[in-house]
């Protein structure tokens, strides 16, 4: 069945709703609306409005209430209504949630998922185009994960959601509409941690995740068509914990890699793959660790700042070819 | 006429010149929010745009005892306080399609810019979050000494932010000169008030800081006004922060992409039947006015004012793309040039 | 006694018997925490160690009438919610020297470990941000209409953050079956009331949000009683959230580093002659007990017990390094393991 | 003078102060009290009321309140209590102040210092130990130091407090009584954005800040007199912007790489600087860029736990030798 993105996520809410009594929704505008994005329509009607819960403008609470709902065994799927937003609910998520289990000794679950739309692409501006995975990455206590496609959005949110522990899933808003896939009808997870090759190839190694892997795999296709080198994609599909292994493995076959995000150069998750790159495959290198990522400064609003700062297909393609030729 | 703020020549004026001149902005204002929808259908404007159509009365009322030096923060539906503070109609359409001639530079086309000179402090899109800033303001007025007052603005539905609490114990606690002004108009996005909030009148939690709570029926410019002119002059002589709750009606869906399905056509139809600038022409017309007049003329100057403020922003240039990282920073060190790669 | 926690045996019993153990449970609390005083001085305790001496009234009174299943989430002055919800002194005191036998297994020393088998949940460090934890914790019991109540306890200092306010606000919207309990006792760390809030009493604030506010002497357990026992059974059966503020006073310094030079011995005189256990001696004398006595049969087995716990808490042995790791995620995955480096 | 650490950054405070009537202080228990670790003593007594003020326990809003006061021209200089407290005021760091002059197209600015007690070392456990300083290292607008040396507090607190820009001033509380120096007295600024030497060196570069500065220092010369390796320790001093020419220009000399800090392994600012290194000076590396920091989980409180996660010299150390013998 060919579905959305955005239809794969809804899928996914409404099917692990129906398997599990105990998981139940809320954010702001989740429940009459459907959603700002309309991610969560349907749900109150086929749930009702004790397990899809509409609340006030009130971030910390939202993640405050879904921490309190899930050490009794609850699993709360909260929303931020833009990505965003996350950032007035920051110390509920990296203190009161990730620290949860590990104050309590490892006798206390937080069984959450936090979704947000993310990234930029929707001329939405400085404030409504964020990428703030990276200031989760760094929290042991969290699992972060960041479909691409229709089949991960959906596998990884069941996962997510079956997950004992706290998960923040950043989906990519441009992503919703303008990506289709023929999925398999029904149940089926992606394990959260697992990295997977989304293009093999043989000479350089591009690791991305998220809104850049389908440009990642354009921009391989057109370099490999013009110049005959042979690029492998990585989709890394989780962020936190990093899978290690696939990317080493990837570095090591092909000695040459770009890592590709929307969010920004620097501290982007890029840094922290490349480090891990330059200390573990350092013999296998043959080429600087790259990195294309958004410039360092704010999701400007302009077209022409916009299209500036952000990576696209062309760039990448453009930064194959000097990895390449190295 | 963009140059001046109403303030200004309020002053020299009478009342009756005052009441005039508040009708015009409200008309203003109401002109520039119906040509920014319909350029927002045309895609002339990009991104998110939220009509204030139908609030222009209190805007108007609380902008109109504004002094020189006092400070204010309009959140999203606000432009008409742009505009009341004497910024150049040209200038803010150029903000809104994104243009460098906009207060912005491009950098954002929401009204997130600001024009200090004028004592606009631009926002954030975090609802609440500029009433910590305010309380800053207000802040300095107090440890400086100077008789002007921060104004920030916040809807319902912001109502419910933490920020809006911490500012308003910290304004309480410390008496600082700042009014904070809810534009109560029963939704935040879809979902209404009896979901935001188990209390009917947001200014009563201002008891909760130890100052005082207005109610006024934020649609009647005149009732605004009542609450304002007073309330304002109040702070402004040391005697502490106010609430101010404006009970209105946005008639527009949340953004231009919203049908507003949550809501029934009769409620629209209640509220429209309250239209500020229809209320306020029937008052003038007691008064005396020439109405029917007095609305052409200013029908014809609004449409004159949009006419060159849409022509600046057009031929208005795209900012330069290193604007990026030279508006980033006060002086961008070597360093920090370095990080211009994408 | 450790296993059982009050409620059981006292529902069995009458109201003399559950006054007698209500006297207990002050006793064993001060006697805790004069030990823990103690303890920190010998540093046998590291860390922060904030006393709650002093102000055993409110937390005997509060929990008296907690039942089975119920959620409640103490601070940091709070540890005799942990005792009176029947965690044992022994773990508790093994939590305070950073031991495997503490409810954090050693993760942390302060009141941040939690034992979710006695409904004890353990909070942050950052103020206030329990609030909202239990308010989600009221929204699991409504959803699945289940008759258990959460209480949370915040201090007046606390009452100042953002997540007071959207915790508040949005247990008034649900009608959660959730009990605010403010500690005030006048400071936050140096900080005094005044400038903490320009209002007399934080009950006042349930206004704000659609529900009852009640203020009651912290010092005074019967008083306490009075309010909590038909708050807490009112909200029980339905009635929505309710605030609790109760006055009292923290003899130590803010920690044990804080000579409190801040306050004055006047101020400290005036509390200590109302302090919650002699009060409460006083009545029960009055009601016929010969308080000599019991008094020396409850300081004897107070000793007796925190001589056991004292010995548990030692002789536990400190964690393994490798659970930094192992208690941090339900299920480790392999790459998370390979983060294991320092 | 020999002065502490702590005092170092009391008298940049009461200097500025008396230089710049605009500067104040602001936030918990800073006027009466004179902070929790007295790092504002005497400033109520000499400056008044108007301008060091105590707040209430609201995080979010004392950042605010500066900006607003910033906008306006003054110069504010906030206190989170404990760094780990500027979660509770992350969305008006990142998003109110970061965003400010870049929203209003260049025309305004934030001349704001926030100051935060951080690092581990106290027995402060979970939330008392933090080293929060890489959420803002990926944030544009922001600048970010953390000073290892009580001449270092001094230079870049005044640096900061003279900057147009909002500064985020990390001060490591195990410094704070536990280093002197002599140090010249009176006004003298170290600038914001440039790193420092504090020991040279020919085979080795170690990259650090903060806390694990002396440490680095000290293992470096263990091994020194032991092995006859030489090292060089740059420290950062300032980790927004990175003084991305002298961490490069070491890596020149001397082809091999320790990055070490006591901010966690994954997501702490090394690996930027790794990356950074990976790139731009890959043909210069003789071994594997390496990093020690702690270990990938939160503060644990136990002596033995503490121990085990957080870098000490004795661990540097080995990394050193393990490095060098590459
Ligand atoms: C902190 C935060 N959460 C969510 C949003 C998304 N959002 C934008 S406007 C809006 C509704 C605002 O309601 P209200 O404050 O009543 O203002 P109104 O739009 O009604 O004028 C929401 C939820 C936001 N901008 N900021
Ligand atoms: C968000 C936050 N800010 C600051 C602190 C530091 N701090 C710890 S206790 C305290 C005072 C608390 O006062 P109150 O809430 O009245 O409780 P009390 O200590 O008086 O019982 C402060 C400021 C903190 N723990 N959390
Ligand atoms: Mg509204
Ligand atoms: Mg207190």
């Amino acid at each position: 069945m060919e579905v959305t993105y955005l239809k794969a996520i809804n899928d996914a809410l409404r099917e692990e709703m129906g398997r599990d009594e105990n998981v139940f929704v809320m954010g702001e505008d989740v429940a009459e609306l459907g959603g700002a994005f309309k991610v969560t329509e349907g749900l109150l009607e086929a749930f009702g409005s004790d397990r899809v819960i509409d609340t006030p403008i009130s971030e910390s609470l939202i993640v405050g209430a879904g921490i309190g709902a899930a050490m009794l065994g609850m699993r709360p799927v909260v929303e931020m209504q833009f990505a965003d937003f996350i950032s007035c609910a920051f110390d509920q998520i990296v203190n009161m949630a990730a620290t949860l289990r590990f104050r309590h000794g490892g006798r206390a679950s937080c069984p959450m998922v936090i979704r947000g739309p993310s990234g930029a692409g929707i001329h939405g501006a400085i404030f409504h185009s964020q990428n703030p995975e990276a200031w989760f990455t760094r929290v042991p206590g969290l699992k972060v994960v960041a479909p691409s496609t229709p089949y991960d959005a959906k596998g990884l949110l069941k996962s997510a959601i079956r997950d004992d522990d706290p998960v923040l899933y950043f989906e990519h808003k441009r992503l919703y509409r303008s990506v289709k896939e023929d999925i398999p009808e029904g149940d089926f997870t992606v394990p959260i941690g697992a990295a997977e090759v989304k293009h093999e190839g043989r000479d350089l190694s591009i690791i991305t995740y998220g809104g850049t892997v389908q440009q990642s795999i354009d921009a391989a296709r057109i370099v490999e068509k013009a110049d005959g080198v042979s690029i492998e994609v990585l989709d890394l599909r989780t962020l936190l914990p990093l899978d290690r292994e696939a990317i080493l493995a990837s570095v090591k076959k092909t000695g040459k890699v770009l890592i590709v995000h929307e969010d920004r150069l620097t501290g982007g998750i890029g840094g922290e793959i490349g480090a891990l790159i330059a200390e573990h495959a350092f013999e296998y290198l043959d080429g600087p660790v790259t990195r294309l990522a958004m410039a360092d400064t704010h999701n400007a609003f302009s077209p022409p700042l916009e299209e500036a700062i952000l990576p696209n297909t062309n760039k990448i393609v453009e930064a194959i070819k000097r990895l390449a030729s190295y | 006429m963009a140059e001046a703020n109403l303030v200004h020549s309020a002053e020299a004026g009478t009342r009756v010149e005052y009441e005039l001149q508040l009708y015009y902005w409200m008309k203003l204002i109401r002109g520039f929010e119906e040509r920014v929808s319909r350029l927002h259908r045309q895609n002339k404007i990009l991104g998110g745009v939220y009509s204030g159509a139908g609030q222009e009365g209190l805007v108007a009322g609380i902008c109109a005892p504004l002094q020189q030096g006092d400070v204010v923060l309009p959140l999203h539906r606000d432009l008409g306080v742009f505009l009341m503070r004497g910024v150049d109609p040209g200038v803010l359409m150029a903000q809104l399609m994104g243009k460098d001639g906009g207060l912005s530079r491009g950098k954002d086309s929401f009204l997130h810019g600001g024009d200090l000179s004028r004592g606009v402090f631009g926002s954030t899109s975090m609802l609440g979050s500029s009433l910590p800033v305010a309380a800053g303001a207000a802040l300095k007025f107090q440890i400086k000494k100077e008789k002007n007052i921060a104004v920030a603005f916040f809807g319902e539905g912001a109502a419910s932010r933490g920020d809006v609490h911490e500012a308003m114990n910290f304004a309480g606690v410390r008496k600082l000169p700042v009014v904070f002004v809810c534009e109560n108009n029963r939704y935040a996005y879809s979902t209404p008030l009896e979901k935001q909030m188990a209390i009917d009148d947001v200014a009563d939690r201002a008891a909760a800081y130890g100052f005082k709570g207005y109610v006024c029926s934020g649609n009647d410019l005149l009732a605004v006004l009542d609450v304002a002119e007073p309330v304002l002059a109040r702070t402004r002589e040391g005697g502490g922060p106010a609430l101010i709750e404006c009970k209105t009606y946005r008639y527009h869906g949340h953004s231009e992409h919203d049908p507003a399905l949550y809501r029934s056509k009769e409620e629209l139809l209640k509220w429209e039947s309250r239209d500020p600038i229809q209320r306020f022409e029937f008052y003038l017309e007691k008064r005396g006015e020439d109405v029917k007049r007095l609305r052409e003329q200013t029908d014809e100057k609004v449409k004159a004012i949009l006419q060159r403020a849409v022509e600046f922003a057009e031929n208005s240039p795209w900012p330069e793309v290193n604007s990026v990282f030279d508006q980033l920073y006060a002086s961008p060190s070597p360093a920090m040039l370095d990080g211009r790669r994408s």
